[in-house]
């Protein structure tokens, strides 16, 4: 059986975790991966969905760059007859254009995360900053609803400032850095939530160049569970995370083979858990677990 | 011809100005042209010529002054305005676009088009026919830059004389044009004067203004100094109108002290490159000057571009005078055999524009030293200012851009860049070209002087009076083959003309 | 000093620039010139913009000497994952801090030394001979992590983004120390009049014996190592090589810092101190935007009308309105240089 | 033959051996559907090369295309979402839009004398932060009308479709080699290319033909901004990061020199074809890791332009010598 695998990129560890684990995923099976690398770009990946298609792939696994602007290259996919399946994010497409989807709710993340800090501060007075993912991109435009709706009608807690930090580590730190700056040297700032993980790992260490203690005077809360938020955490630096799981494929592969066997439609979307993660659940085992993943 | 004295003017310029920072480059010029007469602008290497003309055009704004066409003022605010008043322009360097095709830049902005396709049928053909008037028959259909620059200048002539309806400007165009071209041109002048045209014609060559034109207008250090009908002044007063001054020396002198006593200083044996040029041998003697003769295009440039390992030879081998051999397979290995270049264009190959006159001198020398001992800023421009004097360099000080000067005071700073090398081999590709009288008969002089001091030089030249006057043996040049060589008594116009000539090899010896 | 003096009136327009800027930032943001000592080191933000300035103002360094060739180096960015990548993974593997850094420095080195081949030998234009190292480098760069994020503990090589000497945060002191011994390398020697001849006219400095190709290949290579030492800040500053984002189109912020900084894409004149300027001008823009507290949507509309406006001021063309109401003589001398070039 | 054209015919004759290569391996890249799929994925890309091939030609540069057409889906999708006006109307909106952001972009770059490379760059900034704030997220287009463009196909034998917009493509190069090599426009072009200054003394209208050119490029970044539309049935600010480097990609490797002056329309679309078929072969590999496909992708980029340039180099020569 051979199944394209349309990958968005590579652009951050997890999603290289992804890729490593759908290709492990599909060598346990013996299914004949054949992965496209679309560089974040929409187009690149039409035109590897169109090239699987020409090719006459079993099936083709898609990770959607955007949700929007699938529904022809689908279409056509379906009258090939070749089965799609979505991988960690949605298509705004009509559902019988694709098999199933698997992935977690992006919204329910950002309002695990937002929840955890509800909890956690017990109607304490905070002000929140926020570090955005790519601007325009949907976990960004979605974890932040999701916090914002965990977090309202709580009006102990302010959110003081956004900024995007592009998702990755550098941007994170030098955020944060005017954040603090701008904050009053950041006695002002009770809690950072980060889109992800890596924006978290860089303004931890710019909140301790600032002579302050990451996870006691600034909480901090993030989403994606990579295995360096667990060092941290461990360290007692960050407070909690939300696991988005890298292993998308093994679900998806089993319901394709459901599928191919006896034509057994699985349901429209397989939600994967968004687990939280603190520091009671022992950061370093998880780490030790994770740290092999390609993450 | 003189009835056009009395017409009124087809062009005329009052008090022109123009102000270069530094430079008052015109101050209140004045000049008429007539219709129906060619109108030399003279003057030294500076005086204001090249100004004055791309004021007159529009290429420049003026800082003060008025100009009338027929009478009524005009302001051209560009060359196109200028084209559309009927003012075809030649500036001086070929100002033509080396990658369109010589049809492309004869029609530029005025193609033949149907229904607003442009019909490459009918502006080859035209492109064909116009240059049959200039004898050049060659494939419209190539780019510009296949063609030497002597092809170039006689097709940015037929381009002004197309676009000119009233007033054709040639700035220097018999610069790089050789006996057999200049009178085709003028041929086509004169037919253009019947017609009624006005003609600006600026050259440096005496002889040739005495033959076509009816008036000259000489300025000098931007200034004006007179207008003079042709048949009423002589070249003595000429030139002392020019230079303001008396020539000290007469540039003919035949003062060949030296003929090669020095010993062998280089030889080349069997030196060729395929493609370029045939295989040649060449002896030169320390204290000697070569001069090389030859129609355009016959491959006098490339014989020094192969000396000089521009294009690497490929072919034969090189000796200095104790036969040790000299790896030639760049310019760098020709430097450091202490050879120096001056090439021919000077725009392309000579100057860096932007910097300025001081480091265009330095050049060459640093690039010898090394990049790390640079050459003091007080040195550099000890050194400048050496030569500005020694040379009679125009120009406010040594700091100005290079790119600003006037084009003869170039060709001075490209000369002076290699004299500070000191070099035991000098090759000059057209020196005198774009040099005005005074500064033509001092490098003349130089070429002499440094002759005497024991350095060997190569001279290649369209002027032949001039290699007469300083060569100790001539080399013809014919299709890519060095055809003959003259020496001594034997070195004199005719022969050498004859030797270009002549339809089979061993023509002269 | 004349020679201070031709100093102060190349860069002038870039320092008031800063000035400007800064005070504009200081005006919505009062307490920007709040400057202590937080952990034995500076802290503050004009601090940051010094700091976070240090990667821009590296690759400034190198681009300009490129672009003053009249060539363009569109792969520092990659080559700076690339570098940072091997740093990570040297000192991970167990090499020492020496060993690592000799080899992040030699592949920028390397990587140079191929872009400088491509334009210099094969004759390929700068921008595509660079734009295949910009596409390449990236995935070289992920090829030595593996697509993750390679992390490292080693307090030395921390030390590089994240130190301080004499308080002083050591990437500023890296590029400050490195503008200034390149400043003093080119001008002190004859490479600063080289490079610009080679620049303004290539033909014409070869002929005059320039050995234009070693050259040439000196430029680009030290582009490279300008990169590396950016990339090894970088990745020391996160303590970890992230090759899919590190200097993640820099390589406009760089070009940009050198055209702020009154150097000619043309080639020819220039000016190191000048885009060391621009360089900070840009990171004051940056830092000043996320001081403001606009919503991240409206980031790039603001850096592009600052920048524009920045430019337009600069622009020659202005320049010219500017002496035609001062009267400057000297004003028109650049003007009529720029519209005429005999 | 004509010397002017060995570029040209050396990138045709690499793109067939190299399409001959890839077809021994996998026979399906013959196939009328990757033909096809050639011709529609890259439609987008081939007009915006067009554009790209005269700013080019001109000796200058285009950075703000990629983000052009982002800011073009944003702004359409945004429209039809918000406002009731047809997609032909909005259309004509937009091109009147980009083809004068182009124009002011030209006007900046003659009249400021400033480089292209910057004022472009800051272009680029600009029409992205413009589709930002139109709309961060991804904006659906659910009018019947693009159902309908979308259907319009010639369905070739073998399955393979020549869409609307691949056709498009095709017609926006035959438009625009006529407009590059039979206008004066054009010649212009290649004029301005050859010595800004000399081009001036000879009498070409500088400021028009530089507006002219940008214009140009605006309004075919905005048609394909269109296209890209139609394409994804989408608007969305994130999207066609880089494509100016693609863009510029596809005119070197077509045989346009860079630094103006010379070059034809028609390698351009050689050289969009070339970089699809690459991105083709990699995909039909389907082997290659996300680090491995860049790394390929710079190596197969450089082989092109070496192989071109040597097979110019060694075809002049040859010429020289045989006289
Ligand atoms: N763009 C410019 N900027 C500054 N100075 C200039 C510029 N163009 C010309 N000059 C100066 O103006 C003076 C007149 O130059 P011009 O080119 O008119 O001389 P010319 O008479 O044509 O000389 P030649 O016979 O050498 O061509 C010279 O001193 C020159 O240095
Ligand atoms: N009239 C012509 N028609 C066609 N090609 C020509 C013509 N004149 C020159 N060429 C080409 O230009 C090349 C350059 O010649 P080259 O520059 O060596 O000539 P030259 O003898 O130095 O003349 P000059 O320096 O006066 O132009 C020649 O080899 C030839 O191919
Ligand atoms: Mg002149
Ligand atoms: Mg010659």
């Amino acid at each position: 059986q051979t199944v394209g695998f349309s990958q968005i990129g590579s652009e951050s560890g997890w999603r290289a975790a992804e890729t490593t684990l759908t290709q492990q995923q599909a060598k346990e099976r013996g299914i004949d991966l054949k992965f496209a690398d679309a560089q974040q770009k929409q187009e690149n990946q039409i035109k590897a969905l169109r090239s699987f298609i020409a090719q006459g792939v079993d099936a083709i696994l898609l990770a959607p760059v955007v949700a929007t602007g699938w529904d022809s290259v689908l279409e056509e996919a379906k009258e090939a007859d070749i089965p799609v399946i979505l991988l960690d994010r949605m298509v705004d497409s009509s559902d019988d254009l694709y098999l199933t989807a698997v992935g977690s709710d992006l919204v329910h993340e950002g309002n695990v995360a937002g929840q955890w800090l509800v909890d956690e501060l017990g109607g304490k007075d905070c002000n929140v900053v926020e570090l955005q993912g790519t601007t325009g991109s949907s976990p960004a435009i979605d974890r932040k609803n999701g916090f914002e709706q965990a977090i309202k009608g709580h009006d102990n807690i302010k959110l003081i400032r956004s900024q995007t930090g592009d998702f990755t580590r550098t941007k994170g730190k030098e955020v944060m850095e005017s954040f603090l700056k701008a904050e009053d040297g950041g006695k002002n700032i009770c809690a950072l939530y980060a889109h992800n993980d890596d924006m978290a790992v860089g303004a931890i260490q710019a909140i301790k160049e600032a002579g302050l203690k990451p996870g006691e005077d600034i909480l901090v809360v993030s989403i994606d569970a990579v295995p360096d938020i667990f060092q941290a955490m461990a360290a007692g630096e960050a407070n909690a995370t939300v696991e988005l799981t890298p292993n998308m494929a093994g679900p998806a592969f089993d319901a394709l083979a459901a599928y191919t066997k006896d034509g057994t439609m699985p349901p429209k979307f397989i939600q994967t858990e968004s687990k939280l993660y603190t520091k009671d659940d022992d950061p370093m085992k998880v780490y030790e677990e994770k740290k092999d993943l390609g993450y | 011809m003189p009835e056009s004295d009395a017409s009124q003017p087809l062009l005329r310029a009052r008090g022109v100005r123009k102000v270069f920072p530094g430079t008052i480059a015109l101050d209140g010029v004045d000049f008429s042209l007539a219709a129906g007469e060619v109108h030399a602008l003279l003057g030294e290497n500076g005086a204001g010529k090249s100004t004055l003309i791309k004021c007159l055009t529009g290429a420049y704004r003026r800082d003060g002054g008025e100009i009338l066409l027929d009478g009524k003022a005009i302001d051209p605010k560009g060359t196109v305005d200028a084209q559309n008043y009927g003012i075809g322009t030649v500036y001086q360097e070929v100002n033509l676009l080396a990658n369109l095709t010589v049809a492309e830049n004869l029609s530029l902005g005025h193609q033949p088009t149907r229904f607003g396709m442009i019909s490459t049928r009918r502006m080859n053909a035209h492109a064909r026919e116009v240059l049959s008037h200039y004898g050049l028959e060659i494939d419209v259909t190539r780019t510009l830059d296949s063609y030497s620059v002597a092809v170039q200048q006689v097709i940015a002539i037929a381009r002004a004389v197309t676009l000119s309806g009233k007033v054709l400007i040639l700035d220097e165009p018999t610069a790089s044009l050789d006996a057999q071209e200049v009178e085709m041109l003028f041929t086509v002048i004169r037919s253009l004067r019947e017609r009624g045209l006005g003609i600006v014609f600026i050259s440096h060559f005496l002889d040739q203004i005495f033959r076509i034109c009816d008036r000259l207008t000489v300025l000098r250090n931007g200034r004006l100094v007179g207008t003079e009908t042709t048949s009423a002044i002589d070249r003595v007063d000429l030139v002392n109108m020019m230079l303001g001054r008396e020539l000290e020396h007469e540039v003919r002198s035949h003062g060949k002290i030296h003929s090669g006593t020095g010993g062998t200083r280089l030889s080349f044996s069997g030196f060729g490159r395929r493609g370029r040029i045939e295989p040649f041998n060449l002896e030169i003697q320390a204290g000697e000057v070569v001069g090389v003769a030859g129609l355009l295009g016959s491959g006098r440039t490339e014989t020094a571009e192969v000396l000089f390992g521009v294009a690497a030879h490929d072919s034969g081998k090189a000796t200095d005078g104790d036969g040790t051999a000299l790896n030639l397979a760049s310019p760098r290995d020709a430097i450091a055999a202490g050879f120096g270049f001056c090439p021919e264009d000077r725009k392309t190959d000579g100057v860096i524009a932007d910097l300025s006159v001081r480091e265009n001198i330095a050049l060459a020398l640093q690039a010898r030293i090394g990049w790390m001992r640079r050459i003091s800023d007080r040195e550099q421009k000890a050194m400048a200012n050496d030569y500005i004097r020694k040379l009679d360099i125009r120009t406010p000080d040594a700091e100005k851009p290079v790119g600003l000067l006037s084009g003869g005071n170039q060709q001075k700073v490209m000369l002076a860049r290699w004299l500070v090398t000191n070099p035991s081999f000098l090759i000059l590709d057209e020196p005198t070209r774009g040099i005005d009288v005074g500064a033509h008969a001092e490098i003349i002089r130089l070429i002499e002087d440094l002759c005497t001091q024991g350095m060997s030089l190569l001279v290649i030249s369209s002027e032949l009076d001039e290699l007469v006057a300083y060569s100790h043996r001539v080399i013809v040049v014919r299709d890519r083959h060095h055809v003959a060589e003259l020496t001594g008594a034997d070195i004199t116009t005719d022969n050498m003309v004859r030797a270009i000539a002549a339809p089979d090899r061993e023509a002269v010896a | 000093m004349s020679g201070l003096g031709v100093f102060f009136r190349r860069i002038w327009p870039q320092l008031l620039t800063l000035a400007v800027i800064v005070g504009l930032i200081s005006v919505m943001f009062p307490g920007f010139f709040d400057i202590s000592i937080a952990n034995g080191r500076l802290y503050g933000s004009p601090i940051d913009i010094l700091n976070r300035g240090a990667p821009v103002a590296l690759l400034a360094i190198g681009m300009t000497l490129v672009i003053a060739t009249r060539g363009i180096d569109l792969s520092v960015g990659a080559v700076m994952a690339i570098c940072g990548a091997v740093s990570a993974w040297g000192i991970t593997a167990g090499y020492g801090l020496g060993a690592t850094l000799l080899m992040a420095l030699s592949a920028g080195l390397a990587c140079g030394l191929w872009n400088g081949l491509l334009v210099a030998v094969l004759g390929i234009q700068p921008i595509v001979a660079t734009l295949i190292l910009m596409v390449a480098g990236r995935g070289i760069a992920q090829l030595i992590t593996e697509g993750a994020i390679l992390t490292f503990n080693h307090e030395g090589l921390i030390f590089f983004g994240s130190g301080s000497i004499l308080s002083v945060p050591t990437p500023v002191v890296i590029w400050v120390l490195t503008g200034a011994l390149v400043t003093l390398v080119v001008r002190r020697s004859a490479l600063g009049m080289l490079i610009e001849a080679i620049g303004v006219n290539l033909r014409a400095s070869t002929l005059a014996g320039v050995n234009t190709r070693v050259l040439l290949i000196a430029v680009y290579m030290a582009s490279g190592l300008c990169a590396s030492l950016a990339g090894v800040i970088a990745a020391a500053d996160i303590r970890g090589a992230d090759a899919n984002n590190a200097g993640l189109w820099l390589e406009l912020d760089a070009i940009l810092a050198v055209v702020i900084g009154g150097t000619s894409l043309l080639g020819g004149r220039f000016s190191l101190i000048a885009s060391l300027v621009g360089a900070l001008v840009i990171q004051a823009v940056n830092t000043g935007i996320l001081l403001s507290g606009f919503p991240p949507e409206f980031n790039l509309i603001i850096k592009a009308v600052i920048i524009l406006i920045i430019l337009v001021l600069q622009s020659p063309a202005m320049r010219t309105l500017l002496v035609f109401f001062s009267r400057d003589p000297r004003g028109v001398a650049e003007t009529e240089k720029e519209t005429v070039t005999p | 033959m004509n010397a002017r054209f060995l570029p040209l015919l050396a990138t045709l004759a690499i793109f067939l051996v190299a399409y001959a290569i890839c077809y021994a391996q996998y026979p399906a890249m013959l196939s009328t559907r990757v033909i096809g799929n050639l011709l529609t994925d890259n439609a987008f890309l081939g007009i915006v090369a067009v554009g790209m091939t005269f700013v080019i030609l001109s000796g200058g540069i285009d950075l703000s295309v990629g983000s052009v057409i982002a800011f073009a889906g944003v702004f359409i999708a945004v429209m039809l979402r918000d406002t009731g006006l047809h997609p032909l109307v909005v259309f004509a909106l937009l091109l009147t839009l980009t083809t004068l952001f182009g124009a002011a972009m030209g006007a900046t770059i003659h009249f400021l004398e400033m480089p292209p490379f910057i004022v472009t760059l800051a272009g680029m900034f600009l029409a992205r932060g413009m589709a930002y704030v139109l709309s961060i997220d991804s904006v659906p287009i659910t009018h019947e009308f693009y159902d309908t463009l979308q259907k319009i196909y010639w369905l070739m034998p073998g399955k393979g479709r020549l869409t609307l917009i691949g056709g498009l493509m095709l017609l926006v190069f035959v438009a625009g080699a006529l407009l590059a090599h039979r206008t004066r426009f054009g010649m212009n072009v290649y004029a301005v290319g050859g010595g800004t200054h000399t081009a001036a003394l000879m009498g070409v209208p500088l400021g028009r033909t530089t507006v002219g050119i940008y214009a140009l490029s605006g309004f075919l970044a905005g048609l394909a901004g269109i296209v890209f539309s139609i394409y994804t049935s989408a608007g969305y600010s994130l999207a066609t990061v880089g494509v100016e480097l693609d863009a510029i990609a596809a005119v070197v490797i077509g045989g346009t020199l860079l630094t103006g002056g010379s070059g034809f329309v028609a390698g351009t679309l050689i050289g969009v074809m070339i970089m699809g078929l690459i991105q083709t072969y990699i995909i039909f590999d389907g082997t290659l890791s996300s680090w491995w496909t860049k790394i390929l992708i710079g190596m197969l980029l450089f082989a092109f332009i070496v192989l071109q340039k040597g097979l110019v180099w060694t075809t002049a020569k040859r010429r020289i010598a045989g006289g």
